[in-house]
C-alpha cells in the first residue's frame, strides 16, 4: 500500500518541506514491505563477503602455524591475506549488516516506510564495488599499510560516495519521521551516522592523501581505528540490542534514565580511547595517559548498559529457548560487557606491558567485533529477514547449529588467544628466553585458533544456507504471511493474550 | 608548556563543563527530560503491544 | 528526548572534543618536529634513506610485514625490549619524521625490527632468511619469501649472486637461486633500520 | 499509535501499575512519599531512577581519572615520553635506575642472544653449510682469545675450517656497536657454554686489541680478517 503523500526525491531534499501531520504513522507491514528490496540486497551482499572473509581468515590462521602453506605466491602471503580478511569482514560483511539493520530500525522507529529505495540500492552497488576493488588492491600490493584503513586510495572515494547516499537518506528519513519521540536506539543510530563519515574522511585525508608528519600519523590512525569500532559498530550494535531485547520479550527497557546516561557517557568517553594502542610507544606521556583514563571511564556506559539490559531481561530468560533473535543478541550483549571490562583492564599500563604486541590483542578485537557485534547482527537478521520476506526460517536446527558453532567457536577463539597472548607476553618480557622459544609458546594456541575458526566457518555456512533457502522460498508460492511471521500482523492476535 | 597549549587546556577545562551545565539547564527548562517515561514505550503500539512476544524459532 | 538538534549538537561536540585533543593538539605539539644534528657524529638525524632502501620500504608495506613486526622500542623499565637488544634506547617521535606511512606495528609475532640493521648487518643472512626462514631460524613461523627469488639454470660457472644453499634447501641439480631486485631492496631497507643515535629528549 | 497508552495489564511483574496515569508515574519518580513507593513494590518499567550505587561508582571513577591525569601526564609536554618524569624530578618518589655492573656471564648471554644467535643459533651449533659452530670449536677454545677478539671487532670473510668442515661466509664487524665489556662478556660466555672449556676474556685484552687494530678501516667500514691473516697471530698465552 503506497502512500500518495510520500515526498519526491527533490522535494525531500528541500529544507522547507515538512512531514504532513495528517499522515498517520505507517503500519509495520507497510514499513517491512518498503524495506524488502534494499535491506535484503544489503544483507545478501554482506553474507557473501562474510563467506569470502571467512575463507581468508582460515588461510591466515593456518599460515600462522604452518608457514609453508600457500607460501609460493606473493599475492597470497600472510601480510596480504590478513588485511584482506579484516577488510572483507569489517567493510564487506559487518558494515553492510550494520547499515541494513540500521535502515530497517530507522524506518521502524521513525514510523515511515523506506523512502527512495533506489538510493540504497545504488549505494549498495557502489559499496560492493568499493570493497571488491579494495580487496583486489590489497592482494596486488597496493595496501596503504595503515591498520583498518588498508584499502588503497582509489577504493576510498567509491566507498565514500556510497556512504554519502546512506547519510543523505538517513537525514531525509529522520526529517520525515512520523513519530515525534526519539527512542534510545535512534540516538545511537543518528550519532553513528554522523560520526562515521567524520572519522573515515579525516583518517583518509590525514593518513593517505596528505599525510601528517611522523607519529601524529599513529595518533590519527588509532583515533580512527578504535573509533570505527567504538563510534560506528558499537552504537549500531547497541541500538539493535536496545530495540530487539524489549521488543522480543514484549517488555519496555528497564530504565530510560540509565539509557540516557549510558548513551551520553559513551559519546563522551569512547572517542578518547584510541591511544591506549600506543602504550609504551613513541607518543607523549600525556596523550597515552588521557586515553587510559578515558578507557577506564568506559566502565560507566558499559555498566549502565549491562544493568539496564540485565534488569530488562530479568524474569524473561526463558525466552532464550524460544527466540533465535534473543539468543544471539543476549549472547552479544553479555559479551559487550565482558569485552569492554576486559578492554578497560588491558588499557592499563601494567597490563599492557605484558599483553601489548601479543595475540591477546587479536583475541580482544575478535571478542568485540565478533562475539558482541557480529552475534548481535546475526540476531537482528534472524528477526528482520522473515518480516521482509514474509516467510519462516526454513529450519530451527540450522539456527541452533549456527548459534552453537559460532558461539562455542568464538569463545574458544577468545579464550585461546587471551591465554596464549598472556603467556606470550610474559615470555617476551623475559630477556633470557630466546625469541624462537617465545614463538614456540604460542604455537598450540595458534592451532586452537584455527580449530575454532573452522567451527565458526560451519556456522557461517549454516547461516548462508538458511538465508539462501528463505530467499528461494520467497520465489515459491505465496503463503499467508500472518500464519508465518509472529507479531507482524493483527491476525496473529489469536495466539496472544487478549 | 607553550601558551597555545595552556589556552587549549584551560579552555577545554572551563568551556566544556560550563557549556555542559548550560545545556543541562536548558534541557530541564524546556522540558527535554520530562517525558522520558514515554520513551521506553515508544517501540510498542497497537499492532505489537507490550506483553506480546514477537519472535520464536520456526516450527517444523 | 525528542529534540533532534540537541542530539546532533551533543554528538557533534563529543567527537569534536577528541578530534581536538587527539588529532589537532598532537599536530600542534609535535607535527612540526624537525630533524636534528647529532653532536657526536655531526650527522643529521633522521637521515633520508637511499633510493633502494626506500623501494624496500614500499615492499615492506605491500607485503604486510607490519602485521608481525613492530618498529618501536619501549622504555628500559617497560617490558624487555632494551634487554633483548631491540634498541639502545626507547623510540621517540623524532625517529619517524621521514616515514610515510609510519609503520609502528602492533604485533610482535616476530621480533621488533627498529634496530635490525645493527643487530644483523649481514646481507647474505637476510637473503637466506627471506628465502626460507627455517634455514637460519628453525621453528620460526615466518612464511618463506621464495617468490622474491628467481630459480634459473646454472651456467658454466656458479653465479656470484646465487644463494649458498645446501642440504635439503638446495634447488634441483643444475639450478641456482638468485635474489630478485625486490629481495635486494627489501634487505637494503632492513639494513637501513638503525636507531641508536642519542637525542636531546632521550638518553 | 498513542505513546500515552498506559502499560497494559499483561506486564508480568507490574500488575500494581494497572490504570496508573503517566502524571502519577512522574510524581513517583521525582521523590514520592514513602507510602506511595511501598504501594508499588516494583514500579513499572521504562523509568526506573538511577541507583545511588551507580552514581557513587561514577564519582569514584571520575575522581580516579583526575588523580591519574594529574600524576601521569608529564605536564602535557610534547617531548616528555616517560609518564613518571614529573615524579622523578619532583619528590624523588622513585629511585633512579641503578647502573650496577651485570654479572659477565649474564651480560654475555644477553649479548649473544641479541647479536650472535641469529647465525650461530641458541645451541651454538651454527647452521650446517652456512654458519660455523661455536660449541667444541677449536677457534673458540684456543688458549688465547686474541684471534676471537679480532674476529668480533672487525669481522671475518673467506673460507674457514671449523671442526673439520669448511664454511665460506662473511661475519660482520661489531666494533661500532659493542663495548669492550660486552665483547669480553660475550666471548667469555661462548668459551664456557655448551661444554666449552677455556679461560675467561678480560675487558683489558679487548681494549688493547681494539687500540692496536684501530687502523683497519673507519667507522662503518671496517676491513674484515681472513683466516691466513689471523693465523699470523699467536693463539697461545
Amino acid at each position: 500500500m503506497k502512500t500518495s503523500t510520500a515526498p519526491g526525491f527533490l522535494q525531500s531534499l528541500s529544507p522547507a518541506s515538512r512531514p504532513d501531520p495528517a499522515v498517520p504513522p505507517a503500519a509495520l507491514a507497510e514499513i517491512d514491505q518498503s524495506c524488502r528490496g534494499p535491506v535484503l540486497f544489503m544483507f545478501v551482499c554482506g553474507v557473501v563477503w562474510l563467506l569470502a572473509g571467512t575463507v581468508f581468515a582460515l588461510i591466515t590462521s593456518w599460515k600462522m602455524h604452518d608457514p609453508a602453506f600457500l607460501a609460493g605466491y606473493g599475492w597470497l602471503t600472510f601480510g596480504r591475506v590478513r588485511p584482506v580478511h579484516l577488510n572483507l569482514v569489517v567493510y564487506g560483511f559487518a558494515n553492510q549488516a550494520a547499515v541494513g539493520t540500521a535502515l530497517w530500525l530507522m524506518c521502524r522507529l521513525c514510523r515511515v516506510p523506506l523512502m527512495h529505495g533506489w538510493m540504497i540500492i545504488v549505494s549498495t552497488v557502489f559499496w560492493n564495488i568499493g570493497v571488491l576493488v579494495g580487496a583486489v588492491g590489497i592482494l596486488a600490493g597496493d595496501s596503504t599499510g595503515i591498520e583498518w584503513l588498508e584499502f588503497p586510495p582509489y577504493a576510498a572515494p567509491i566507498l565514500f560516495f556510497s556512504y554519502a547516499l546512506i547519510g543523505v537518506w538517513t537525514v531525509i528519513t529522520f526529517r520525515f519521521r512520523r513519530e515525534p519521540h526519539l527512542y534510545v536506539s535512534q540516538w545511537y543510530l543518528l550519532a553513528a551516522f554522523l560520526w562515521f563519515p567524520w572519522l573515515y574522511s579525516a583518517a583518509e585525508i590525514l593518513l593517505v592523501l596528505e599525510p601528517v608528519r611522523g607519529t601524529v600519523q599513529a595518533a590519527v590512525n588509532w583515533w580512527f581505528a578504535h573509533n570505527v569500532l567504538g563510534l560506528w559498530f558499537t552504537p549500531i550494535g547497541l541500538a539493535a540490542a536496545y530495540y530487539f531485547i524489549p521488543k522480543v520479550i514484549g517488555r519496555p527497557i528497564h530504565s530510560y534514565y540509565l539509557s540516557a546516561l549510558g548513551f551520553w557517557s559513551l559519546a563522551l568517553f569512547y572517542n578518547w580511547n584510541g591511544m591506549h594502542h600506543l602504550v609504551g610507544g613513541p607518543m607523549p606521556a600525556w596523550l597515552v595517559s588521557v586515553s587510559i583514563v578515558a578507557s577506564v571511564m568506559m566502565l560507566i556506559p558499559v555498566v549502565t548498559v549491562a544493568i539496564n539490559h540485565h534488569l530488562t531481561m530479568r524474569g524473561h530468560f526463558h525466552h532464550l529457548k524460544s527466540s533465535p533473535t534473543l539468543l544471539f543478541i543476549v549472547f552479544g550483549a553479555m559479551n559487550y560487557t565482558a569485552t569492554s571490562v576486559h578492554g578497560v583492564l588491558s588499557a592499563l599500563r601494567s597490563v599492557s606491558e605484558v599483553t601489548h604486541f601479543t595475540h591477546h590483542t587479536i583475541g580482544h578485537a575478535h571478542h568485540g567485533m565478533y562475539a558482541f557485534f557480529t552475534m548481535v547482527m546475526f540476531g537482528s537478521m534472524y528477526y528482520i529477514v522473515p518480516r521482509l520476506t514474509q516467510r519462516e526460517w526454513p529450519s530451527a536446527r540450522l539456527i541452533y547449529l549456527h548459534f552453537w558453532t559460532c558461539g562455542l567457536g568464538i569463545m574458544l577463539y577468545v579464550g585461546a588467544l587471551t591465554l596464549g597472548g598472556v603467556l606470550q607476553g610474559f615470555a617476551m618480557n623475559d630477556p633470557n628466553l630466546a625469541f624462537l622459544k617465545v614463538v614456540a609458546v604460542t604455537k598450540p594456541y595458534l592451532v586452537l585458533r584455527s580449530l575454532s575458526g573452522m567451527l565458526m566457518t560451519v556456522g557461517h555456512i549454516a547461516f548462508a544456507w538458511s538465508l539462501g533457502w528463505i530467499l528461494i522460498r520467497q520465489l515459491g508460492p505465496y503463503r499467508d504471511p500472518s500464519a508465518v511471521v509472529l507479531g507482524s500482523s493483527k491476525s496473529q492476535s489469536t495466539g496472544a493474550p487478549a | 608548556m607553550s601558551l597555545v597549549n595552556w589556552i587549549l587546556f584551560i579552555g577545554s577545562f572551563v568551556v566544556l563543563p560550563v557549556s555542559a551545565l548550560f545545556a543541562l539547564r536548558w534541557a530541564i527548562r524546556t522540558g527535554q527530560l520530562e517525558n522520558l517515561n514515554k520513551g521506553a514505550l515508544v517501540i510498542f503500539n497497537d499492532e505489537e503491544p507490550v506483553g506480546r512476544v514477537t519472535d520464536r524459532f520456526p516450527r517444523p | 528526548m525528542n529534540y533532534g538538534p540537541l542530539l546532533f549538537l551533543g554528538v557533534f561536540l563529543t567527537l569534536a572534543s577528541s578530534w581536538v585533543g587527539l588529532v589537532l593538539v598532537p599536530q600542534i605539539q609535535f607535527g612540526r618536529l624537525e630533524p636534528v644534528k647529532i653532536e657526536e657524529t655531526g650527522e643529521i638525524y633522521p637521515m633520508a634513506r637511499s633510493g633502494l632502501a626506500e623501494q624496500g620500504r614500499e615492499l615492506y608495506r605491500a607485503y604486510g610485514c607490519v602485521y608481525c613486526h613492530s618498529q618501536q622500542v619501549r622504555a628500559e623499565d617497560f617490558g624487555a625490549d632494551i634487554q633483548r637488544g631491540w634498541g639502545k634506547r626507547r623510540s621517540v617521535a623524532r625517529d619517524y619524521l621521514r616515514d610515510k606511512p609510519v609503520l609502528l606495528g602492533t604485533m610482535r609475532t616476530g621480533p621488533d625490527l627498529t634496530n635490525i640493521g645493527m643487530r644483523q648487518p649481514s646481507v647474505s643472512w637476510h637473503l637466506l632468511h627471506l628465502y626460507d626462514p627455517q634455514m637460519t631460524s628453525a621453528g620460526s613461523i615466518m612464511p618463506p619469501y621464495a617468490f622474491l627469488f628467481d630459480r634459473q639454470k646454472q651456467g658454466l660457472q656458479k653465479s656470484p649472486d646465487a644463494l649458498p644453499l645446501s642440504g635439503k634447501f638446495s634447488p634441483d641439480p643444475g639450478y641456482e637461486i638468485i635474489p630478485s631486485p625486490e629481495a635486494r631492496a627489501l634487505v637494503a631497507y632492513l639494513l637501513s633500520l638503525k636507531s641508536s643515535a642519542s637525542l636531546p629528549e632521550v638518553k | 499509535m498513542n505513546p500515552e497508552v498506559p502499560t497494559p495489564p499483561e506486564t508480568p511483574s507490574g500488575n500494581a501499575r494497572n490504570g496508573v496515569n503517566p502524571a502519577e508515574d512522574r510524581r513517583q519518580v521525582s521523590g514520592a512519599p514513602a507510602a506511595v513507593s511501598r504501594e508499588k513494590p516494583e514500579p513499572g518499567e521504562g523509568h526506573q531512577p538511577i541507583s545511588l550505587w551507580v552514581i557513587a561508582f561514577m564519582g569514584a571513577l571520575l575522581f580516579w581519572g583526575g588523580w591519574y591525569l594529574q600524576r601521569y601526564s608529564g605536564n602535557y609536554e610534547p617531548l616528555v615520553y616517560d609518564e613518571r618524569a614529573t615524579l622523578k624530578l619532583g619528590g624523588g618518589m622513585t629511585a633512579a635506575p641503578t647502573n650496577a655492573p651485570l654479572d659477565p656471564l649474564k651480560l654475555g648471554r644477553r649479548v649473544y642472544a641479541q647479536v650472535c644467535q641469529t647465525c650461530h643459533q641458541e645451541n651454538g651449533l651454527g647452521v650446517a653449510g652456512q654458519y660455523p659452530p661455536l660449541a667444541q670449536s677449536e677457534w673458540v677454545q684456543a688458549p688465547s682469545p686474541a684471534r676471537l677478539i679480532r674476529i668480533v671487532l672487525n669481522g671475518l670473510s673467506g673460507p674457514i675450517q671449523v671442526a673439520g668442515q669448511t664454511y665460506d661466509n662473511a661475519m660482520p664487524a661489531w666494533r661500532d656497536d659493542l663495548s669492550d665489556a660486552e665483547v669480553a662478556a660475550v666471548l667469555t660466555f661462548i668459551r664456557q657454554e655448551w661444554g666449552n672449556q677455556a679461560s675467561p676474556v678480560e675487558f683489558e685484552e679487548v681494549r688493547t686489541i681494539r687500540e692496536q687494530t684501530a687502523n683497519r678501516g673507519s667507522r662503518g667500514l671496517w676491513t674484515a680478517w681472513t683466516v691466513s691473516e689471523l693465523q699470523q697471530i699467536s693463539d697461545t698465552r
